[in-house]
């Protein structure tokens, strides 16, 4: 069964004969150092996963595990919105998380319940680890007025007020200005909140990246900056897009601190947004964290995705950071397997509920149309 | 009730809402310690200091992202673009994301937010500098468009356009912040959204102006009333999204001619949807076709001349009279 | 003639304009190695190569600037944004340079460049994707605005636009890239910018339509000769600046009424342009007021039947042709 | 007579005098870089003269001699429009370039005729140096019709296409994106000429600085863009409006090679244009320049200037670009007393030539509001 819920992660004991049968694959579009190279590769995950024990040491256990289930549940339930999404159920475009689920997780789940969010499109998983319920998320999908907005956003669209998830923006960079004014908001409140602020990293190359980061910078707002590098914005790689790549130093031109995080690792990124919400309620200041991850799927679910090799995305999937985080765990003796196959079973369970909630839940009734434009 | 110019009244307005409402802030480029750069601002911050006027870098699409957000987040930003040209550089956070988030959020985020500044053409700065954007914004559902044309208005409407939990552009005329007039002193005056005003009653002929042609069309009308004997009604819809058309209608109804004199230019203006919305709803009282005066059909030039016959003027809108009379 | 699709046909023309004349070159993100994100691009990348087909990082103001750059230094670059909305970061670099360089240059600088990709709406894509931009352009002197509505136009006006001497944007329809019919074999076939077509001939109302409208005004107009017994005329503006009034109005003069159906919000429309247009022109020849259908006056919904409900139809066409002609 | 028209420079013999007998004043709005130092100012002065004898040595003295008189133009030229505009016959703004002048003349007369020039509404000096008659800049202020643009543009926008100025535009860093299209074309064509794109130091923080280093190295465009620091814009210093002072280092972000230059110096101006300019023409690269220089007059003529202290335009004017050039000439023997005082008779005559021209210049014909819209 777990089997088919997260195909592309297998059991931890296969790991060092997979390892070495793996070819060595040059990522066409990019340059040297996203090559992958399966010894650099085996060095790094055993580093990865000794950071990780490390860090799960001082972490409660119950926290712990509850990161994996939301990490579990964005992968199940966004299988199964690939699945419905294939036999007409969802419309419009479709952005999947999967491969990106520990970044979500290690940053929102570092956060109180008065800080805020804010991310792009693909913002399902953003939007579930915030705590708006999946049948919501489905439903909206669905384009049915249980949905999360009651149907008018679907896939890209996301919004909870009551969860302070800020959405779910479609123009590339758009919410990176939004963000920082977010933040601004909590800044002059005097409250000592903070702002995730999620973006891609093609989004970088928008003006208000550097309009943004500047003013946050001069003005001390407590925005963190999340660059979700997953290597490619639709079919073109960051090489292709970007002079230089090294997105976390771009920050100093601004002055503004940094750092380059491991987004496979859900602790490394939970410890590097522990780092930066520090760094915003404590002396208001912004922080930019690129994290390095991979998308596993197309940019959307029309992608017919020619501008990689099967073999560069199935040596990405061997840094899967929902397998490392499971075996750190099991490793540290915090999960057992059938504590692992009962949340797989939970977050099916989840999913399903979802999907059923999506089908019986009613269109949107045609007052709706014109109803939210203005507020009164 | 005194008398003031168009500049102080925006001025007393943005006062007010700053000390009525402690989420009021304005932002934008030399506001604060230049004082604005017409001056729209004087003193503010001296008096409210950093956290309420804010100076910014030249960042429009950035500062109108911050307003966005932090309305988003409960405030009630009012940015001042420098001119409204500069604005065109911010509509992206102004047209897809102000406009939408309302929408997109089923009602849940609104956008309490105020961008304002000068629009139309100024005193020969040509042509990225004279340009008029009430279609520009007015197009899209979302957003709300204000532009007074006294200073009574301009009060009025600028306090309420901050207590709209909506965003709205609100469009000056720099060349009428000097402009005169009696200003009510109540704290708590406010002139609502969406109600045209009859700015001077007439029988014969109806002329819709907004903003700078305001009074360009009463003088207009004076001239019209001494030298053809024609009663001329002026109307000034003063917000333009939602436009209040059942009071045009009405006049148009009574004097059965319209014209319609603009600072824009002509193509899919606000003087075309007024005058198709008054052709659907007053079609059998039109006695001649709707007569629209815009701005030329070019860039705006430098040179006096140029620019004086690119412009709307009195004259023009006494042709537009004569015209619609048959005259 | 061989039969193509509005995809195919943009792709020819592309192809057959980059072979024509070494300074074009298409630039826009994922225009290359993609193919385009709807594939008008398709093969393009593989037959010329970097110099001619340009793959962009996402930064619209950016290559917009550097597209007019290009062309004041006489290249002739052909600009795809993704989608038109994505268009509005740009839309500083379009509207206040490249529409006024030729202008403040007094002649000196042309600015030879086509700004092309799909307006209006797609399929459920919500708010942010779904908007129609022709009035947006139209408004400003400087620009030209296409919307070709077959694959011979889009062929042919593409192939104009790109050897015109001035700024135009040519908005396509994503719902549209499918439609086929015949087009010229022709390398050397254009057809004019600024020249209305008549898509079907009738007698006794004129339904101006455009871009996606247009299948839809001649399914209503075969619709109402069958059951309305209504003889209706499709005119197809195809270019909205410079707009062809003289054909529409000889049009009216014939049928006496007029309905306009647009993918576009209502307010200062380019339907509202049309409309008082032909109310100067033809004010005695109207016998209804203009009846206009435009989108919804919401941000577009992602839902399918509030989607639905929000676009223009068939049944909403013939809504109006019965009203104009008092059925 | 050379007291009235260069009212700002004094005999060069006076200056150690008025060295020690200047105050020191704190620059309000800037950060302690800018602070005015007698003490380091002379020492800086003694360094910049030696490095500009040095760079004399090696230039042909009749080259040198027209940069001098090119300023000396520029400035002449510039007293006279703040004259007529007082008295009206300039009308909307006037962005007046005195002070700066070492950056147009050092950096275009290092140009060839096929380069391409493109600058911000401050734009008078550029296009005289790029060619255009002073009758034809002072005309188009007119609003004549003999003027550049027949009176279309006015003072923000002169063209020419004849002399590949490509303006004069209102837009703070529009013109940053145009020029790294033109330098685009012009390696599209296989030419191995250049663009000078100038822009102001508070256009630096517009998002298109940020889009268009970065394609201007992803797609090596030899680009030269020169950032006049004149540490204004408007009344916002630049302390107040960017969170990192160094602007030349913003072009690390993107990999491009960068230099910081002291804008009062036309050698140094002149010499590291050189350099990025063989840097474009041989390696198709660009390159930022910052040149830092001081805005002597207000913004635009209506700027009411409270935001600086007398003292502190005074301090910055004992590092007078003009006095400085003329010194460092006569002290190497390339110009006699005689022959600068017959350079600014010159640029006098010339300028009186300009102001007669303008006066006499018919007002353009009413046809004019229609023409030039649209190219056939
Ligand atoms: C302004 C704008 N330009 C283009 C697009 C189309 N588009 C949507 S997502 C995308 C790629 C973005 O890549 P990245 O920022 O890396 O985020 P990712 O999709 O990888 O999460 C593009 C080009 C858009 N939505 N908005
Ligand atoms: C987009 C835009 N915003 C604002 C303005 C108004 N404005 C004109 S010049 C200027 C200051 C620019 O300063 P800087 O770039 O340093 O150039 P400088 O004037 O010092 O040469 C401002 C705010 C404008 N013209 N364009
Ligand atoms: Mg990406
Ligand atoms: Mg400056």
């Amino acid at each position: 069964m777990a089997k088919t819920t997260i195909p592309k992660t297998k059991k931890s004991t296969k790991r060092p004969a997979r390892k070495n049968g793996a070819k060595v694959s040059a990522t066409r579009n990019d340059d040297g150092s996203d090559k992958f190279d399966p010894v650099a590769a085996q060095a790094e995950y055993l580093k990865r996963k000794e950071s990780q024990l490390e860090s799960i040491k001082s972490t409660d256990a119950d926290l712990l595990k509850e990161m994996l289930y939301q990490m579990v549940l964005g992968r199940v339930f966004e299988q199964k919105c690939a699945e419905v999404y294939r036999i007409g159920k969802i419309g419009g475009f479709c952005h999947l998380y999967i491969g990106q689920e520990a970044i979500a997780v290690g940053s929102q789940m570092a956060l109180r319940e008065t800080d805020y969010v804010i991310t792009s499109y693909r913002d399902h998983v953003q939007a579930m680890v915030q705590g708006i319920e999946p049948e919501a998320v489905m439903a909206e999908l669905y384009g049915k007025a249980g949905g999360n907005v009651g149907g008018k956003g679907g896939s890209m669209h996301m919004f909870s007020k009551e969860k302070n998830f800020f959405g779910g923006h479609g123009i590339v960079g758009g919410q990176i200005g939004i963000g920082t004014g977010m933040a601004y908001a909590q800044k002059y409140r005097g409250d000592d909140d903070v702002t995730l602020c999620f973006f891609g990293e093609a989004a970088v190359n928008q003006g208000i990246f550097h309009e943004s980061l500047n003013m946050a910078q001069l003005w001390q707002i407590p925005c963190i900056y999340i660059c979700e590098n997953n290597r490619y914005g639709m079919g073109t790689s960051q090489s292709r897009a970007m002079s230089t790549r090294n997105i976390a130093k771009k920050a100093e031109s601004y002055g503004v601190a940094n750092e380059f995080v491991d987004g496979m690792d859900v602790m490394a990124v939970r410890e590097a947004t522990l780092r930066a919400i520090e760094r915003g309620r404590k002396h208001s200041l912004p922080t930019l964290l690129e994290m390095r991850a991979y998308r596993f799927m197309g940019h959307s679910m029309s992608d017919p995705g020619k501008y990689r090799t099967t073999e560069e995305i199935k040596n990405f999937q061997t840094r899967d950071p929902i397998e490392l985080f499971h075996e750190s765990l099991a490793e540290a003796g915090i999960i057992t397997e059938e504590e692992f196959e009962e949340i797989e079973a939970r977050a099916k369970q989840k999913t399903q509920e979802a999907v059923e909630f999506s089908e019986n839940s009613p269109l949107p009734d045609e007052a709706e149309l014109f109803t939210g434009i203005y507020k009164d | 009730m005194p008398t003031l110019t168009i500049r102080d009244a925006l001025n007393e307005a943005l006062r007010e809402e700053i000390i009525r409402d402690d989420n009021v802030f304005i932002m934008g480029e030399e506001v604060a310690e230049y004082d604005g750069a017409y001056k729209v601002t004087r003193g503010l911050w001296k008096e409210f200091g950093n956290k309420r006027v804010v100076d910014t870098p030249i960042t429009e699409l950035g500062f109108a992202a911050l307003g966005v957000g932090a309305a988003m987040a409960g405030l009630r930003p009012v940015i001042e673009f420098m001119t409204m040209n500069f604005a065109v550089l911010a509509s992206d956070q102004i047209i897809n994301h102000a406009a939408k988030m309302s929408y997109m959020s089923d009602g849940q985020f609104n956008i309490p937010i105020v961008f304002r500044g000068p629009n139309g053409s100024a005193y020969q700065v040509s042509s990225q500098h004279s340009q008029a954007f009430e279609a520009f914004y007015a197009n899209w559902p979302g957003l709300k468009v204000v532009m007074p044309a006294t200073a009574a208005d301009a009060k009025g409407l600028l306090k309420s356009a901050i207590r709209d939990d909506n965003p709205v552009l609100f469009l000056e005329q720099e060349r009428m912040y000097g402009l005169k007039d009696d200003v009510p002193e109540d704290d708590d005056f406010t002139i609502p959204l969406g109600v045209a005003d009859v700015k001077r009653e007439g029988a014969d002929c109806t002329v819709v102006a907004r903003s700078m042609t305001v009074p360009l069309a009463m003088q207009a009308a004076e001239i019209a009333q001494k030298d053809l004997d024609v009663s001329v009604e002026v109307i000034d819809p003063r917000t333009i999204k939602p436009l209040d058309i059942d009071t045009i209608v009405e006049s148009v109804k009574k004097t059965n001619r319209l014209v319609i004199a603009e600072e824009s230019h002509a193509f899919a203006s606000v003087g075309a949807e007024i005058s198709h919305q008054v052709m659907e709803n007053a079609f059998d009282y039109l006695d001649a076709p709707v007569f629209r005066i815009s701005t030329a059909e070019a860039p705006m030039p430098y040179a006096k001349n140029l620019e004086e016959l690119a412009l709307p003027s009195v004259e023009k809108i006494i042709e537009g009279i004569k015209t619609v009379s048959y005259i």
